[in-house]
């Protein structure tokens, strides 16, 4: 196995996603890390906003369990609230967005609101926070999650942050633009590709193989043509991550 | 000017009310008003429907204690622990009561509380369209834009409008005039939209403090019914240049909530075997002064002379 | 971060189109662009459609001028004077061209440009109602509130996305971060909702001044387009912490308006005649230096340590 | 005649129309004066509201020519925006509003539109500014004028602020609460009364009498059964007044 670990190569993967001068929807957990890594290396202008109210330009200087820990206050380009930061999503101003779920199927709807029925779920997750935003407006959705065949599904139990819906036109039809551009998992990288933007496998991550891929996947995976090993990251990525993650919280 | 400050203890006792429709926690992670969290579960009291859009692990707690039988929020849950057990059991399977959800997304209880701030008949949005939090939450209505060709639909979201709203603040007057910085999440919406105002003020202050920053007002006192002196009223959620987040209160809290006997130890040992905030304050001891933030990063000086 | 700091000149020249909906003066009375209602009179503009709640003097100036051919705003005048000469002649007499209003009141033109800042597809209110503003602008629509039983009547109110808003703040960085303090009238939806956004900074200042209190940020400067170093560039209106108002100015100005002739010699004398608002600024000499604020009256400290 | 101007009369005569503890909206020019004589004097818990974003407790001091002036920030209550101060309006929350006009109709509707035809006005007035929404949305409308026979009409051009429309029900029809309270004069204070809400006659100033304020009104005046003389300003008030007013700007 490489020299990194697959937190390491999620985070890296994530990142990546960041094209530079890019307003970004951060969120919580990885992709915190995820935009410090793109900020720090490939993306020095990239912006990133967090629904607390925040809006920073570089990485926090401190352990950021969640967004609205004081580090993340500290030096930041804005501290207002959540209208005004998510506003800039229903404004059209948002490039990216990061979310992340119990659930995803082959359409890129997410699940994290009711495995099972609404009166009656096996289990009751915590909802969307700002996730049916982020997923409704930005103009490229970036999902991480773990790959497992109970968690990438042929349909979800509950659409809480709509992908595709059923394919094709039918989130166009339900007067969204956007949509899912990847889904980054511990095993490989997804992205939606044909008319029905149904998910595709597009990179498998080192050490995992397209089968066993295709396997923890609860539909019938199919592959795009230029389908690929991901790139593991480079040194300057890991010397990123290393300065943002000081203590090793989020890489595991 | 009328004064405002009072105990918490009576400032919950007069103002809430079983049934009432109240925020707590209205800036995501920071600012939870825990110490009001913990007073309620004293005071026992019933039927509350919990106002927030990230709770983190008071409404969990609300709920275990029997004091919220209804959610109005975007995630419920603890932020550092991951799923609220409390929350599961009663959703999942009615321990200790029925628990009903008005489900939401952030964006969406951000655009119910400010049209309840503003007055707005509703807020129409595009957020939400194509998420089946519209057919578990009945209150939004699809509607088709009069103002588009091609009749864009969008979602009108009803206001809400809170009985209280209970807000942790970093200074106050006897007055309740107050300063807040830092992000503020919906504290703002939730102050304006409720009937009701009580605030945890971390710091009183002489009304000279206030008035001599009038752009730092969350609201003006007048629209204040109470302000309790609570020093980190927060904990263990985070308050910009105040305190920071103790992330292992609520890791421990999660592990202990895992089953309800072990919820009802922990609530046993942090709350109801305490007879106020400054009791558990001093429970904490050295490990609340850890986080207490002591460094200066001084806001530029800003001028408000007239001549 | 990309720096933005240009001259005035360069900024209207660049940002500015003919036809070009413009928002200047959003602040009501204080904070009003006049350095760069100047320089769109310099520059020749053609055909702008200006928006601003309460003008002032500088739509009337901006009609007079022959720059301006529609007004978006709720009140168009001299706030010292009384009413905007220029403003009557070109409306009532078609001179110096024809002038179309838009007509709102206040609250329309805020509810108007929080929906442009908040992408709202309208936003709906009781306000207006029973107004004729709703016979004289027939851009908004009455409708029904489809969450009341009574069908109560409410308006609905279009976005208003203005092409450029042109802003004056106390201080600026080079990369457009500012500080806005004291009333803020429409400034900040203005800054949302339009596409580009101009500042006239009274001070500019370094990075760090700015990112020591986010709270006190008007828009990040990502959101800026181009930000003007110019000391007073609202001046006769005031400046919360800067300037006061020069009231006599403004009376001045309505005094020699009241005919066409007059008016043009006022142009000429303190717009057309000179270069630039550095060549304004000594012009006024000690006049501008005593309406200068020299006093102190600080805000509080805050902290913003994370530690 | 009397020991005060006319504008003081004015002034005292709105300032008594505050009660204690109410919220005002203040607008501009006589009323900010006449908020600040309340509140030293019978009112010492009102609150001033101004849509430019502020909201004090105590007056201004220093010279204040338009409500965003440098005095009127300083030690201010609030400094926010428009849409915050203004929506209170909106939320139920001010009890009283103060505005002017060009021109007044028996039923207290207020033109500061348009003189004339709309389309060809024979005089372009400033418009609403915030006018119109204080109009609709305090619970009490009070309304200062100059009392000329060409000002006080039986139906103005334009409604640019509503007061009881057509009289009778309709201004409820029209969605609306509240309405004038008062209408103060340099001649005469006026109320509405009867099931229309038409404005009559309540108290005639010092100097003036009822005839006269009839001939100077375009529509039939009709008279209060209580109509009576209005009360001088008293030494407390005139005290009040020339501390707030220290030039004599406003009273002219």
């Amino acid at each position: 196995m490489a020299d990194y670990s697959i937190q390491e190569l999620m985070i890296v993967a994530a990142a990546r996603e960041i094209r530079d001068g890019e307003v970004v929807f951060v969120g919580m957990r990885l992709p915190i890390t995820a935009y410090g890594v793109a900020r720090l290396t490939h993306a020095p202008n990239a912006v990133g906003l967090f629904e607390c109210g925040i809006v920073r330009y570089g990485p926090a200087d401190g352990m950021l369990y969640t967004m609205g820990d004081p580090p993340n206050q500290l030096g930041a380009a804005w501290a207002t609230g959540l209208v005004q930061v998510m506003s800039l999503l229903q404004r059209g101003r948002v490039d990216a967005g990061f979310i992340g779920g119990a659930e995803i199927d082959r359409f890129g709807n997410i699940n994290t609101s009711y495995i099972g029925d609404i009166e009656n779920p096996t289990i009751k997750l915590p909802g969307s926070g700002g996730a049916a935003d982020i997923a409704a407006m930005s103009k490229r959705l970036l999902a991480i999650m773990n790959h497992e065949k109970r968690r990438l599904v042929q349909r979800v139990d509950y659409v809480t942050s709509p992908g595709y819906l059923d394919g094709g036109e039918s989130r166009k039809k339900a007067g969204l633009d956007g949509g899912p551009a990847a889904v980054i998992t511990d095993r490989a990288i997804l992205r939606p590709h044909g008319p029905e933007s149904e998910l595709h496998l597009a990179s498998v991550h080192e050490g995992h193989d397209v089968d066993e891929v295709r396997g923890h996947t609860g539909w019938d995976l199919k592959l795009l043509p230029e389908l690929d090993e991901t790139p593991p990251p480079t040194a300057e990525e890991l010397a990123a991550l290393h300065e943002i993650d000081k203590d090793g919280f989020w890489r595991g | 000017m009328i004064e405002k400050l009072v105990d918490l203890r009576d400032a919950i006792a007069e103002h809430l009310r079983a049934g009432d429709k109240a925020v707590l926690g209205a800036c995501l992670e920071p600012d939870v008003p825990f110490a009001a969290t913990h007073e309620i579960v004293r005071q026992g009291l019933r039927d509350l429907n919990v106002i927030a859009p990230i709770s983190d692990a008071s409404t969990d707690m609300l709920i275990g204690a029997g004091c919220c039988t209804e959610v109005t929020g975007a995630w419920v849950g603890n932020v550092s622990g991951g799923l609220g057990h409390n929350y599961r059991r009663a959703y999942e399977t009615a321990e200790p009561h029925k628990l009903t959800v008005h489900d939401h997304s952030n964006f969406s209880i951000g655009m119910a509380l400010m049209a309840g701030a503003y007055g707005m008949p509703y807020a129409p949005m595009r957020s939400i369209l194509g998420s089946d939090i519209l057919r578990s939450n009945r209150e939004f209505r699809l509607a088709e834009n009069p103002f588009s060709e091609a009749g864009e639909p969008v979602v009108l979201v009803p206001p809400l409008k809170p009985d209280v709203a209970i807000l942790p603040v970093q200074r106050a007057d006897r007055f309740g005039n107050n300063h807040h910085w830092g992000s503020r999440g919906l504290v703002f919406e939730a102050a304006m939209a409720a009937e009701k105002v009580i605030l945890l003020a971390d710091e009183i202050v002489e009304p000279e403090v206030i008035t001599s920053d009038p752009s730092r007002v969350l609201v003006p006192g007048y629209l204040v019914s109470a302000v309790c002196h609570v020093p980190a009223g927060m904990h263990p959620s985070p308050m910009t240049g105040r305190w920071q987040r103790d992330n292992e209160f609520f890791n421990e809290y999660h592990r202990r909530s895992r089953n309800r006997q072990g919820f009802l130890e922990w609530l046993d040992e942090w709350v109801l075997g305490l007879p106020d905030h400054a009791a558990y304050r001093e429970k904490l001891g050295a490990r609340l002064e850890s986080l207490r933030i002591v460094g200066a990063a001084p806001a530029a000086e800003t001028n408000f002379a007239a001549a």
